[in-house]
């Protein structure tokens, strides 16, 4: 029973997920003096977030370091392993060490060049996968690569079994991974180096296990990222629900807005929203979605003729339910017609072949070019263009702007077009998000300008953070 | 000044369509990438070497790679180099490949099928199918375009694997040129020669430069400086490309040239027009 | 309840790939991935619904004789032809959608190659004339940042074409460092505003704060 | 289809139509081949215990059809929720994961050379730095920022000229395909006729 009052008042809180998280947030803030957050002064949230960024490429050097010292040390397991393997070829292992020397001195003496034994073998759990696989790491005899040396990876799972080739490498790799393994199951690895036809085979290792893990330890630097992102996000969020009002610089293809939707309904005229041609599950989509739902509203108040013909089933779907949605909020579910939102046809270029045959025909006074667009921005936006419509575009695609700019009135820029529903709706919850974002963007610029000073002066650290693996 | 577009539009279309049918020919320079893959084919193949040709593009490429596969082509046919056709596009890189090479078999009579060449088809995972081929050709295409088991072949009994062969070409639009570089030169040593498409070339200039290729054909511009040279080694192709009617690079070329320059004369033109227009007061920006 | 469930929905699902990403364990990829295997499914399940409004108002256009109603028989004519084939190749009938085993085309396939690419490809060479009346229209020097895009414009254009490199060694060069400095910069510039605008966008989806695609309204 | 060109005529319209009823045609067929054939039926068909969850996709599948009944059409945006939600998980992560980190890593270029490579460099940097500060919304453009904003749109008005004129050889190879076609194939072959 108590668990289900529990879920009742999960519920009861959720007009959205986030409304809980800000209610103890609020709260919580109570805890600081009054100004800690003024708008001048730097919030300690920035600090932290700076203090965050500029810190993190010294954590994920720690960890890189950390990963090279388990290396070490399954390097120092494995050949405390090799006396009792060794043992069974008959040899010890305070001498083996130097036997490989001498041989390798002889080899480089000899004509006919034997290959030299590879040392230092480890095997251990492949780290950051999900499981099943085992890494073998090898130290590479001096002159390997002189000699064109081939190394052949072999496996066992039981200590005195046969080996079997389970991976190849050449001269200048130290590593191999061998993957389809059954995790908790013991395995032991050997490193062949082959020259010709002539090889030596290494000790075999100590026992190596392969296991699941729980981190993507080189994805640290998007975990950080998505931290410090979502943390600035959520604060401004919540400063902006105090009534904290936020500036947002002007965005003239968004300001022309009323102005396009205006003169359609003067001109007694259609106006065009094609919001891109790809799927919802595009984010450019959603961010079109948004802007339609507030030009939808425009077109109630005025009485305009809308019309989004679609070119993907699912954006067509969600398209539909935003502008009925609009209507209804404008006050005017009277005037929603479902023909507004209408399905064409999902190949891009039929697509564009009967919009632009609406156009030429139709002769709409505005047209919205907003969303995920590919190689028929210019055939939309040039047909637009000669019939004398008013266009505002809008999209990431960087591909594609170039057409856009060219060819319409108004386009909105890449980072543009996310932040327009904000910047039309002024609502301060989306405007707040606006603000976290450009927070993030100005923590990237100083750790940009951070980074083009150390690499300068030859310190990698920063670079190596933001490299991926 | 506002110009009817259809104007510009008649403009271009003159200009796409004259050279097509006239062969102009504006000069071309030959340039190292171009020059190298000639050599390659030119100086160190012999007659009777055997060269695998692979169509790793589709129809919508089809303008700038089919008359670099055309030139590669007749050259070898001209040079008497065996000639292995093999298709890794999913999208069309069949209907190319069995296009391109009719068209060019039917400029030489003298060649017999399965002796002098042979088309494989198409073969699914390309990246799979390229390592594989490195064990056993049989094995990755057990018949060839027409169904023949390989076996019945002449020209098949003894190429197995890449070592049996002297030349890689591949025409390609995507990645999979850039896996005969990465992966088939670098594991098996075979030497390659890509021919990508204009907007994908600068990728391949790295290849190059790490001996990773044995020459570049950049594009319809590659693909004509290659037809010049081809034409001026060998006088019978000299022949073949004056066919009327026959797409070549130069053609294509032409068009280019004379497009980009009616589009450069317009916007100079239009420029023109607005500060002659123009009203005297500077109006504020 | 109505405006509720849609939005925790969105939230777990939004959820799970974010987890998936971080987290390597085999159980976590899997709920992920078997969602992505249901959503591709949802996606062609959401085609009918398309095809479902196309026919709607043709056959309405149809009934009422609106103006340019032939038209609309033609469309629901290639839709009719097409998509039979399309369903019937589902059941192997005519022998699939590709072409037989022994190289010659299906029914499908035939369309294809003879209806639909020919029509695409023209709808595709259109842009070059589109590429030349919006250049000669956009490119004039009205201020100085429409001066400067004719310049690059005419600059790579030039550079491209033989030409352009008889005329001077430099042309060519000059465009691939236009294409490889300034231009890449503003690339990436772009790119990296838009990635951190569509994050932003993503996280005011998964809390739902943004949520007019589901047409919730604004309000909370 | 190219008269359309000149101006709209009923060739065009008929062209559009047939080419707008076949392509949707056709993406039925592609979809019922290769999307739910494969993912949905072969499977739940041939082995149910394993496959028996897909039975879920299906469901949510038909719940967007609730959309046309009346008294449950609000369940109809629970498919909707689930696919977006989704997709823009996978999203945000792939942008900051796959866009931000790497654009940002690579722009972090040194200054210490000498020679024509730093200046280059500096380019790179100045360029990503502006273009960065002209999306910056939240501040006024005005004064230094304002400058360096507007060195940013100079930078985006490179980039767009030299992305236009690059494109057009591509664009212009796509057209010679096509005339070549209607020239060796249609107009050759008439002239022929002809004389």
């Amino acid at each position: 029973m108590p668990n289900r009052v529990h879920h009742a008042k999960f519920f009861s809180a959720l007009p959205c997920p986030l409304l809980l998280l800000l209610r103890t947030k609020a709260v919580q803030s109570r805890g600081f003096p009054p100004g800690a957050f003024s708008a001048r002064t730097p919030s300690p949230l920035i600090l932290l977030c700076l203090f965050a960024t500029l810190f993190f490429p010294f954590f994920s050097a720690q960890v890189e370091g950390q990963s090279s010292l388990s290396a070490g040390v399954a390097a120092v397991s494995g050949s405390q392993a090799a006396p009792e393997a060794v043992a069974a070829g008959g040899s010890a292992v305070g001498e083996e060490s130097s036997a490989q020397g001498e041989m390798a001195q002889t080899a480089a003496i000899a004509t006919q060049p034997a290959p030299p034994v590879v040392e230092g073998v480890t095997a251990s759990d492949t780290r950051s996968d999900e499981g099943g696989s085992i890494t073998v790491r090898w130290m590479e005899p001096e002159n390997a690569k002189e000699l064109g040396l081939k190394y052949q990876v072999l496996r066992t799972d039981k200590p005195d079994g046969e080996y079997t080739t389970v991976g190849e490498a050449g001269a200048g790799e130290q590593e191999c991974v061998d993957r389809g393994l059954i995790d908790g199951q013991a395995y032991y690895y050997k490193v062949r180096s082959a020259l010709g036809a002539g090889f030596a085979d290494s000790e075999p290792t100590q026992a190596a296990f392969s296991k699941g893990n729980w981190f993507r330890f080189y994805r640290l630097n998007a975990l950080v990222l998505l931290v410090v992102f979502s943390s600035a996000v959520l604060y401004y969020i919540t400063r902006a629900r105090k009534a904290k009002p936020i500036y947002i610089r002007k965005i003239a293809g968004l300001d022309a807005v009323d102005e396009a939707v205006g003169r359609a309904t003067e001109m007694g005229k259609k106006m065009l929203y094609i919001p891109g041609i790809m799927s919802v599950d595009e984010i450019q989509t959603i961010a079109s979605l948004a802007i339609l739902g507030h030009v939808a509203k425009l077109s109630a108040t005025y009485n305009a003729d809308l019309e989004v013909p679609n070119k993907d089933p699912l954006t067509f779907a969600a398209a539909r339910e935003t502008v009925k949605e609009a209507y209804l909020e404008a006050g005017r579910p009277d005037l929603f017609r479902e023909e507004m939102v209408n399905y064409v046809t999902y190949d891009q270029f039929a697509y564009t072949a009967s919009v632009t045959g609406k156009m030429v025909r139709e002769r709409p006074a505005t047209n919205f070019l907003i969303g995920s667009f590919y190689a028929e921005s210019l055939l939309l936006a040039e047909t637009g263009q000669s019939i004398g419509a008013i266009q505002i575009s809008g999209t990431a695609e960087v591909a594609q702007l170039p057409f856009f700019v060219v060819a319409c009135d108004y386009t909105l820029i890449g980072e543009e077009l996310y932040a327009a529903s904000a910047y039309l709706s002024r609502e301060p919850v989306l405007l707040g998000s606006i603000k976290g974002q450009d927070i993030t963007k100005f923590l990237l610029i100083v750790a940009l300008g951070l980074g083009v000073v150390l690499e300068s002066i030859g310190i990698k650290f920063m670079t190596t953070a933001f490299r991926m693996r | 000044m506002q110009i009817d577009r259809r104007i510009i539009y008649l403009f271009v279309a003159i200009g796409t369509i004259l050279p097509i049918i006239f062969v102009i020919g504006l000069p071309v320079s030959i340039t190292p990438p171009v020059q190298m893959a000639f050599d390659r084919i030119e100086n160190q193949l012999q007659k009777g070497d055997i060269a695998l040709v692979s169509f790793d593009y589709g129809p919508s490429s089809a303008p700038e790679n089919a008359p670099m596969a055309d030139a590669i082509l007749r050259h070898c046919f001209s040079k008497g180099i065996k000639v292995v056709v093999i298709a890794l596009y999913p999208l069309g890189g069949l209907s190319e490949a069995v296009n391109e090479v009719n068209k060019v078999v039917a400029e030489f009579p003298e060649l017999k099928y399965g002796v002098d060449y042979v088309n494989l088809g198409y073969k699914d995972g390309a990246q799979a199918a390229m390592k594989k081929m490195a064990e056993n050709i049989h094995e990755v295409f057990p018949t060839d375009v027409n169904g023949t088991p390989l076996d019945e072949l002449p020209i098949m009994k003894n190429i197995r694997t890449y070592r049996d062969m002297k030349l890689v070409v591949s025409l390609a639009t995507g990645i999979i040129g850039e896996w005969w570089a990465n992966l088939v030169n670098a594991q098996f040593g075979i030497p390659v020669i890509v021919g990508p498409t204009a907007v994908s070339a600068p990728k391949y200039y790295a290849y190059l430069e790490a001996k990773q290729m044995a020459g570049l054909l950049g594009g319809l511009k590659g693909a004509s400086e290659y037809e010049r040279l081809v034409v001026n080694s060998y006088p019978k192709l000299a022949e073949v490309y004056a066919t009327p009617g026959l797409y070549t690079a130069t053609k294509g070329m032409d068009v280019q040239s004379i497009v980009h320059l009616i589009m450069i004369a317009f916007i100079v033109f239009g420029n023109i027009v607005y500060f002659t227009s123009k009203r005297k007061p500077r109006k504020a920006s | 309840m109505k405006r509720q469930i849609p939005l925790l929905l969105t939230f777990l699902a939004g959820a799970i790939p974010t987890i998936a990403f971080f987290v390597p364990q085999k159980h976590v990829g899997l709920v992920s991935t078997t969602l992505d295997s249901w959503l591709i499914i949802v996606a062609g399940f959401a085609l009918l619904l398309g095809v479902v409004n196309v026919v709607q108002m043709n056959t309405n256009k149809i009934k009422r004789q609106a103006s340019g109603w032939p038209y609309a028989i033609v469309l629901l004519a290639g839709l009719a032809i097409m998509g039979f084939f399309g369903v019937a190749g589902a059941f192997d009938k005519f022998g699939g959608i590709a072409t037989r085993p022994d190289g010659s085309s299906t029914p499908f396939d035939w369309l294809y190659k003879y209806g639909f690419l020919p029509l695409q490809g023209t709808m595709f060479a259109l842009l070059a004339f589109f590429m030349a009346s919006a250049s000669y229209r956009a490119f004039r020097a009205r201020n100085t940042e429409a001066t400067i895009l004719l310049i690059a414009a005419l600059l790579v254009m030039f550079g491209r074409i033989p030409f352009g490199e008889m005329v001077s060694k430099w042309f060519p060069l000059a465009t691939e460092w236009i294409m490889g400095k300034p231009n890449m910069a503003a690339q990436r510039g772009i790119m990296i505003g838009a990635a951190l605008g569509a994050a932003s966008m993503a996280l005011r989806v998964i809390l739902g704060i943004e949520r007019s695609y589901l047409g919730l309204g604004k309000g909370e | 289809m190219l008269s359309f060109l000149y101006k709209d005529n009923p060739f065009f319209r008929l062209a559009e139509s047939f080419f707008a009823g076949l392509s949707l045609g056709y993406y039925i067929g592609i979809v019922m081949n290769q999307t739910l054939k494969p993912n949905l039926v072969l499977p739940l068909i041939h082995d149910f215990q394993a496959n028996w969850h897909l039975v879920f996709a299906a469901g949510l599948g038909v719940i967007l059809y609730f959309r046309y009944i009346k008294r449950v059409a609000w369940v109809s945006r629970w498919a909707l929720a689930v696919y977006v939600g989704y997709y823009v998980g996978v999203n945000m992560m792939q942008k900051l994961h796959g866009e931000v980190i790497p654009q940002v890593g690579d722009t972090m270029l040194s200054l210490s050379y000498h020679g024509i490579g730093t200046l280059w460099n500096l380019v790179m940097v100045i360029g990503v730095l502006s273009v960065l500060i002209y999306f910056y919304f939240s501040t006024e453009h005005k004064g230094v920022i304002g400058g360096i904003s507007r060195i940013g749109i100079w930078f985006l008005m490179i980039s767009f000229g030299a992305a236009f004129g690059y494109t057009v050889m591509g664009r212009v190879s796509l057209l010679i395909g096509r005339m070549v076609f209607l020239v060796n194939e249609w107009a050759r072959p008439l002239i022929g006729l002809i004389t």
